[in-house]
């Protein structure tokens, strides 16, 4: 789904990354992990376009990111469901509204997918809070919506950063099982994190593989985990 | 063109994802209605200037005195040959020697009513009405000169050159205003347009990001926007008519400014004001959304 | 005042912690300089044509003209009656019988050059000019009535009525333009330090929660504000008055409306503009700011 | 340092509090937990005055909170340090300006507490990023800058929402220990988190407390931590 072949980047001030060469393939599971400003959300970015390598290429789909047009952006990201770090919504529209947005954009016909936007409002915990605007979610609350958001088209990838930051255990628990059972339909899951313990549990649910950032590079973690 | 109505009559859809309203778009609105009610105002000023110069330089080339002097039979010959040197000359509709009675009114000022008159071998007075564009003052003085002895042509220029240059630096005076006011309109509505673009950053960054095409997302703002400044022109539009047609009358005698306003077809003038407006928004809005959506991947 | 050059001196401290500019900025800087542009041209209209109609009823009450006829004997004795009752007349500043000379030149237009007039008995012209503010016409010619038979008083304002009249009309239009003008920039300039402050809300938001006072808050606002309005409009002002003085000029002859612009001390008049539009900038921005606050705890 | 008495809260949807009565006395340590959505955010807001309750009241240092004018609003912010859960910058300031502000805004004498400055940005992790601007911090970044934000007052309270949602177990552990030394100073300590092994490890620490939100109301929790 998608490789990066020898990619560096640098955001100017050093490199971040020297010499990355990596597959996620499809259907596969992933956790990134690292220290705080190691470059885990760098990492997602250039995953789904929204930098470019300062060396190297990505391929997304097998295209190059990097030579994609605007349009064949706006494609990508529809194909990659994204988790932002900073969840940011449309503030002027209600909760259900924002996680209906991706179908919106697209041109999907909302009355067709209200079954399913019922039902992931369910999943993350937000039926009563469907009506609520973004300004008066908990900052839990976001994560989880921002996570709804992001598969509600059902997308071929789904990219999370930091998804359980700010998630009681419970709720995390429950939202890795709904992103476990995405990748059991056969969607290609990344997600960075720092939670260990959320990590474990998971690779007992899953075959998920942990890469680690450290010296530059991006490596598969050890036995270590 | 087809792009420009197809994107006014709407995307519900798209719409929604702007956010209503806000500060900056009332500003937008005002702006655009501001801009409006005084684009009327110069508006009105250049086309009644450019009214009463036309009136005033008509009245001008279209009527002409001419005095013709000598003893009676002389005037009475001399004014038959003027008047068919003024019948062959191309421009002229009409001319009229003035009666006795005509020539004393005009007299009365500087003489008063009482005085003798008949007895004085007064010049005979011809008026003289020109057509449009009116005929060459100086080629029929000279023919007269030539063929007439004793004829003067006054063509009042001397008296009504003040008025109709007045009335002509009122004109340029508009026609300046109407260009600074619809230049500020211009600027402003672009300002307004890249102001509300910036107060919207996270709307757009949030659409790129759930994958929403150039299209979708600079159609909402740019149809948002140029609605607004149609709108709000065509209100100030609305407001600068009905403030012309509320304007003070002028004094009690006739000036010429006492009649501002548009005359006949000119009330259709202002219509170009609001049209103007949206054209301008649009194309400001285009670019400025443009501009924008560059700085998001 | 003291508060408001207080702020205007700034604070270096407060200052740095409100962005340095944006588009809404560039939007009130240009709105403001737009604004004192026309507001520059409107007030040269207004004093333009104040000046015009001050000068055309002047000269309308300032020369009149008294017809004295009867027989050579009659007209004597009646002109120097009337120069008496003149005399006497408040309100007069001087009076003179025409020459010969001079009643033939007015008479040239009508009558021709070659006419033998010394035969006629032709009325005594006086040329009667007034002091400001003038005197009573009406009592005047009522009192001419009374004494002197045959002396008829002109005030000329039929002639010139039109012309004051139009003048007039074009002060009140001058006027207006700048109640409206200045209205519209008042408008503005509040909704743009309306819409700055909508953009800086979160700056608001974070100074509020690590423990700002409202006075620091709104201090950094309105300086920056007041200080963009000022220089805005200072610079519309400038290139307004350079446009004045660059206006093409009118025609050959003098029209009334070739010689727009200031005249003498009026030249100071235009830096009212930027004072006034920093004042209300002043006080919007305040009021803005102060309900902006509210919104935060 | 701040009690509170019966206080009452809702945001108009159904209380979120009952009937809460408690008191945070002066050099204490508090953990608050609960579940995502449960009201960490709403009780701390309550605390530093940014919303009042609906009923009952609210003493912070002796003064009812909802009584306070606006100016002693400002002053109180001054003696409480606050973590915002969406850490807010001012976009346009590097990053150790940002941390500066509350001595900017208060009129402290800026080269005085330079060397201030200095420790704290070597506490918390961004001594290389000091004149990076917000918007190029790491998530983890922007709560570290934060949290010395919030201290660099020496306030007598220190609140903080989740302050270590996005950052990885060493500097939590780091961060944690920079609070301890605060509180042993003296200072007030509550801190929101839902992150079960960091109060775990605090507790081995430092005599704290752990509030717990169930039910609409805040009680001590009991062994089970
Ligand atoms: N736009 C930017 N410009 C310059 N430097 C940046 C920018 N964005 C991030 N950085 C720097 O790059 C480094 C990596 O940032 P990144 O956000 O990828 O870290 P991270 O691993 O996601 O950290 P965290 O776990 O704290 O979110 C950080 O030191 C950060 O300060
Ligand atoms: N401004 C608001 N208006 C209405 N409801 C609100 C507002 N702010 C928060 N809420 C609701 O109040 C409840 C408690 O919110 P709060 O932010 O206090 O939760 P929290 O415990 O901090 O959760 P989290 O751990 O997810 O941050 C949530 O259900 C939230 O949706
Ligand atoms: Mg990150
Ligand atoms: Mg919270």
């Amino acid at each position: 789904m998608i490789e990066l072949e020898q990619v560096g980047f640098d955001y100017g001030g050093g490199a971040l990354f020297g010499d990355v060469s990596l597959s996620l393939p499809a259907g596969s599971f992933h956790f990134l992990t690292g220290p705080s400003g190691s470059g885990k959300t760098t990492f997602l970015k250039l995953c789904y376009g929204a930098l470019n390598p300062t060396k190297g290429r990505i391929l997304a789909f097998g295209d190059d990111v990097a030579a994609a047009t605007r349009d064949d952006m706006a494609t990508l990201r529809r194909r990659i469901g994204v988790v932002h770090q900073d969840c940011r919504f449309l503030d002027h529209l209600p909760v259900a509204d924002n996680i209906a947005l991706p179908l919106t954009v697209s041109g999907r016909d909302l009355a067709q997918e209200q079954q399913n936007l019922t039902d992931l409002l369910g999943w993350v915990g937000l039926s009563e809070r469907a009506d609520a605007y973004p300004a008066e979610l908990s900052g839990g609350e976001r994560q989880r919506a921002a996570l709804a958001r992001a598969v509600i088209l059902s997308p071929d990838v789904i990219i999370a950063d930091e998804p359980t930051g700010n998630i009681d255990w419970d709720m995390s628990q429950r939202l890795l099982r709904l992103l476990v059972d995405l990748n059991s339909m056969g969607k290609t899951v990344l997600i960075a994190s720092h939670d260990m313990s959320l990590i474990r549990a998971a690779k007992s649910e899953v075959q998920a593989r942990v890469l680690r950032i450290s010296n530059k590079q991006v490596q598969l973690a050890g036995a270590d985990l | 063109m087809r792009r420009f109505f197809g994107l006014l009559s709407g995307d519900a859809r798209s719409d929604r994802v702007v956010p209503p309203s806000g500060t900056t778009s009332h500003l937008t609105l005002f702006v655009a209605a501001a801009m409006g009610f005084l684009a009327v105002f110069a508006l009105a000023l250049a086309m009644t200037a450019d009214r009463v110069a036309d009136r005033w330089s008509d009245a001008q080339s279209q009527s002409a005195t001419l005095r013709i002097s000598g003893d009676a039979e002389q005037r009475e010959a001399r004014t038959a040959a003027v008047l068919d040197i003024l019948g062959e000359t191309p421009g002229i509709a009409s001319s009229r020697p003035l009666t006795a009675e005509e020539q004393a009114a005009l007299l009365a000022p500087w003489l008063g009513d009482d005085l003798p008159l008949g007895d004085l071998p007064l010049p005979q007075l011809i008026e003289v009405i020109a057509e449009r564009p009116g005929y060459d003052t100086d080629a029929l003085q000279q023919r007269l000169n030539d063929e007439v002895p004793g004829a003067v042509l006054d063509d009042h220029s001397g008296w009504r050159a003040p008025i109709v240059d007045a009335a002509r630096g009122l004109r340029r005076l508009g026609v300046i205003s109407l260009l600074l006011i619809t230049g500020t309109m211009a600027a402003t509505v672009t300002l307004a347009a890249r102001a509300t673009l910036a107060a919207n950053a996270q709307v757009i960054e949030v659409l790129r990001l759930v994958g929403a095409e150039d299209r979708f997302v600079a159609g909402a703002f740019v149809r948002r926007l140029t609605v607004r400044a149609l709108v709000g022109s065509g209100a100030g539009m609305v407001l600068g008519v009905l403030a012309v047609l509320l304007l003070p009358p002028g004094g009690e005698t006739q000036g010429f400014l006492t009649e501002i306003g548009f005359g006949g077809l000119g009330w259709l003038a202002p219509l170009a004001v609001p049209v103007v407006t949206a054209v301008v928004a649009f194309v400001a809005t285009g670019v400025a959304a443009r501009q924008k959506l560059a700085e998001f991947s």
